[in-house]
């Protein structure tokens, strides 16, 4: 056991703790907490992989952004938050059967093939650069790149006018 | 660069240690005599009725909008800023174009006057 | 002279060596890290009575006061004091409080603002991670100080805290939005976002080549920390103190450690971004790097410190409305000016980071300047004059008149016209 | 090293619990967590396989970039509608939203 699997451990639990944490807590903030601390998990995945880059944009987005906008929500809609957060047991017990079995399908298809034990190549120094530059490479990805800014746009216009106040 | 996350992991456990020690420290010194009235919630001179949700305005939620829709685009503009010197000029017009067309959504959401305080 | 110009290097290496005499090498690493974690913490700390005794005594003399100058020569051991007292204070927790998010809110408002330093070289080897995303890391942490303030507005479970924690949410992340376009000009021309590379890609301070960024990236780190005239988070007069209005002892004096730390953080990092960072001309071959650094940092912080003591309050409209109607705009064209500006200058055969190349950044920075203050005086005037044919109808005879005199007040203005 | 599938075994267990999340929760803004907790396992995989299969092309790190647009997007207008939902309803239950069922 190397320290680097030992760190890999840690951090999946993290993960996935925080991950059950969200989906069971009755108290919506709190479970916006499991929420953000299985992101900061996912975060620290990233930087074991060596994309670090995505590891700081995990936490400036996804924590910086889009769970304060869900905590936002939270607090917005709240005052029916507290009452019966989850279905019955009945149901509770069912669902987390059928997510068993799912994971199970997973795992067993996961298993049928042979995934490399160690990484082929070591990460380019310029990774950044060479992302940036396949974003805008008109061989690569420069269609999905500005298609993603009108996505951006129409999500904006869309949830500000449903949002917004109409009286 | 592992070895740097790594210090970045330390450090983040002594700040964490940093913040904590000075509270431990205050709960070995300082008195502790609660009383109802003064652990009560501190807001006006009478008592507070109901809890702390009052309803909020939309517009706080329309603010956080507007700032993940620039926020996340982060993601594109800090890789095509560290190779914007080795790019050609048309990679360079593509951002701008995407910028243009943030842009428009900033023009939408000021119009619809989205951006005023109310 | 080695020993002068960089004594942490030299002191590292001393220990490293006295370490590996009973150590195997990962063991000395990770010790080193430790203790560089260590340092940098205890710096953090020792900066934050730094930065409070600095604005206390520079508060005072702009309101022709003495400041705090009763504990040791001038007042220099008032933090002590100050620390001494947050200590003995009583810890009040409410009643209904979120007791564990509640006591979590303070120290990781104080982390957030430590982590930052992390990443902020203090000279070319002194830094404690070189990452190739040093400055976008210190957006990233910047983050999680605004769920810090989430989370003890939200657990007070006090009106006035959950309002201050909404109202300072919405000027923190609308701030961030022209923080990160303008740094993203800095990332573009330097062509890294390591701190070390960015201050080695400046031989003309950035403070020349992109102003227009340092000026937006100076306020909105003001705002950002929350400081006057951007303090609405703790507009005491409107919303007695905002989020952290149940704090009492040292979970306050976390909250407030965190509000100078990162306030020396981002004068760390205006100092890295524009001010070329450590380095300072060489005098006999000695450099200081570290001084030149420290110099730097504090007097960008002077300039938040006279901000705050000039400047009164802005109304939360006002705030809002100066960073979304004129910062954004103005930093989304900045990122197009400086892009076009960098193509053209290198397309006359200019050469980045020379001289020549510098002064046709700065040439398209200040006309940029000019057109942004010609469009918002037009807007004004054209405001204005709205509300006072509006107040009196009659009054087109003072038309010409007022013209004249606005004429007079905003030279720039007119003459970009 | 860690091999790839580790970071595949935490990938399935992370989109497992988000879809925990998705059915068994009433809270539209509960749902709305789940699914980003699955789309971080998505994510996940996809820097796992960038890493392991092809670390000096960059698709593995431009999808997930792509994944980070989408879900923000998602959060946006999903939250924008439970907020307007709740609005016109004080529901933000989803099996009170039932208008367009039958």
């Amino acid at each position: 056991m190397t320290t680097l699997q030992v760190m890999f451990f840690f951090f999946s639990l993290i993960t996935v703790a925080g991950g059950l944490y969200t989906v069971i807590a009755r108290n919506l903030f709190h479970a916006a907490l499991g929420l953000i601390v299985s992101l900061a998990g996912v975060a620290a995945l990233y930087a074991l992989l060596e994309a670090s880059f995505l590891a700081a944009a995990q936490v400036a987005i996804y924590i910086g952004a889009i769970a304060i906008l869900i905590i936002f929500a939270v607090m917005l809609t709240r005052g029916v938050t507290g009452k019966n957060p989850v279905k019955d047991w009945w149901t509770y017990t069912i669902t987390a059967i059928v997510c068993l079995l799912l994971l199970v399908v997973l795992l067993t298809t996961l298993f049928r093939f042979d995934w490399p034990q160690t990484a082929q190549a070591a990460v380019p120094a310029d990774s950044i650069a060479r992302l940036g530059k396949s974003l805008v490479d008109p061989s690569l990805y420069v269609l999905p790149f500005e298609v993603a800014s009108v996505l951006l746009v129409a999500a904006l216009i869309g949830s500000a006018y449903i949002a917004r106040d109409k009286k | 660069m592992l070895q740097d996350f790594a210090f970045i992991g330390i450090f983040l456990l002594v700040a964490g240690a940093l913040g904590v020690l000075p509270l431990v420290l205050a709960w070995m010194v300082r008195p502790a005599k609660p009383n109802p009235i003064k652990s009560s919630t501190y807001e006006c001179g009478v008592e507070t009725f109901g809890d702390a949700w009052v309803q909020f305005k939309v517009q706080y939620y329309v603010y956080a909008l507007v700032f993940v829709v620039f926020d996340i685009e982060t993601i594109f503009l800090f890789p095509w800023a560290v190779a914007y010197h080795q790019l050609p000029l048309f990679a360079v017009l593509e951002m701008v174009l995407f910028i243009f067309i943030l842009a428009g959504a900033l023009v939408y959401a000021w119009r619809k006057g989205d951006l005023e305080w109310v | 002279m080695n020993v002068i110009n960089d004594p942490f290097t030299w002191a590292g290496n001393l220990i490293a060596q006295w370490l590996s005499g009973f150590m195997p090498p990962v063991g000395v690493d990770v010790t080193m890290m430790v203790l560089r974690a260590g340092v940098l913490g205890v710096f953090a700390l020792v900066m934050f009575m730094v930065m409070t005794w600095i604005e206390r005594k520079g508060i005072a003399r702009i309101q022709d006061r003495i400041g705090p100058n009763v504990a040791g020569p001038f007042g220099l051991l008032q933090p002590i004091a100050d620390g001494v007292k947050a200590l003995t204070k009583e810890d009040i927790t409410p009643t209904n409080a979120d007791r564990m998010v509640y006591n979590t809110a303070p120290i990781l408002s104080a982390a957030a603002a430590m982590l930052v330093f992390a990443v902020i070289p203090f000279g070319p080897g002194l830094i404690g991670a070189d990452i190739n995303i040093g400055i976008f890391y210190i957006l990233a942490v910047g983050g999680l100080g605004i769920i810090a303030i989430l989370m003890a507005g939200w657990s007070s479970n006090n009106k006035y805290a959950l309002l201050g924690a909404f109202r300072v949410v919405a000027q923190l992340v609308s701030y961030e939005v022209p923080h990160v376009l303008s740094i993203a000009a800095v990332v573009m021309l330097a062509g890294s976002m390591s701190m070390i590379t960015i201050v080695e890609k400046q031989p003309v301070w950035f403070i020349l080549v992109l102003p227009v960024s340092a000026i937006i990236v100076l306020l909105s780190g003001m705002a950002e920390i929350g400081r006057s005239p951007f303090d609405l988070l703790d507009a005491e007069s409107e919303i007695i103190a905002g989020h952290h209005i149940e704090y009492s002892g040292m979970k306050f004096a976390l909250f407030f450690l965190g509000e100078y730390v990162h306030a020396y953080a981002v004068s760390c990092m205006v100092a890295v971004l524009f001010l070329g960072g450590w380095s300072g001309p060489n005098i006999f071959g000695l450099t200081v790097p570290y001084l030149w650094f420290f110099i730097k940092s504090i007097l960008v912080f002077n300039v938040m410190v006279w901000a705050r003591g000039t400047l009164p309050r802005l109304r939360i409209d006002h705030l809002m409305a100066f960073n979304w109607k004129f910062l954004v705009p103005l930093s989304l064209a900045n990122l197009v000016v400086v892009a076009a500006a960098d193509r053209l200058a290198q397309a006359v055969g200019f050469a980045v980071g020379t001289w020549p190349w510098a002064l046709v950044m700065l040439a398209f920075n200040l006309a940029m300047i000019a057109v942004a203050l010609a469009m918002v005086g037009a807007t004004g005037r054209r405001a204005r004059r709205a509300t006072e044919s509006r107040a009196m109808p009659e009054a087109e005879t003072h038309e010409e008149e007022a013209h004249g005199v606005d004429a007079e007040r905003a030279p720039v203005a007119v003459g970009a016209h | 090293m860690v091999p790839l599938s580790w970071y595949l075994i935490v990938a399935a267990i992370l989109f497992c619990v988000g879809v925990f999340g998705v059915l068994a929760r009433r809270n539209a803004v509960a749902i709305l967590m789940g699914i980003e907790l699955m789309l971080n396992a998505v994510n996940v995989n996809l820097v796992a396989f960038w890493r392991y299969l092809e670390p000096d092309k960059m698709v593995g790190q431009a999808f997930a970039a792509f994944v980070f647009i989408v879900a923000a997007a998602e959060t946006a207008v999903g939250l924008a509608l439970i907020i307007s939902v709740y609005r016109n309803r004080e529901t933000v239950d989803v099996e009170n939203v039932d208008l367009l069922k039958w």
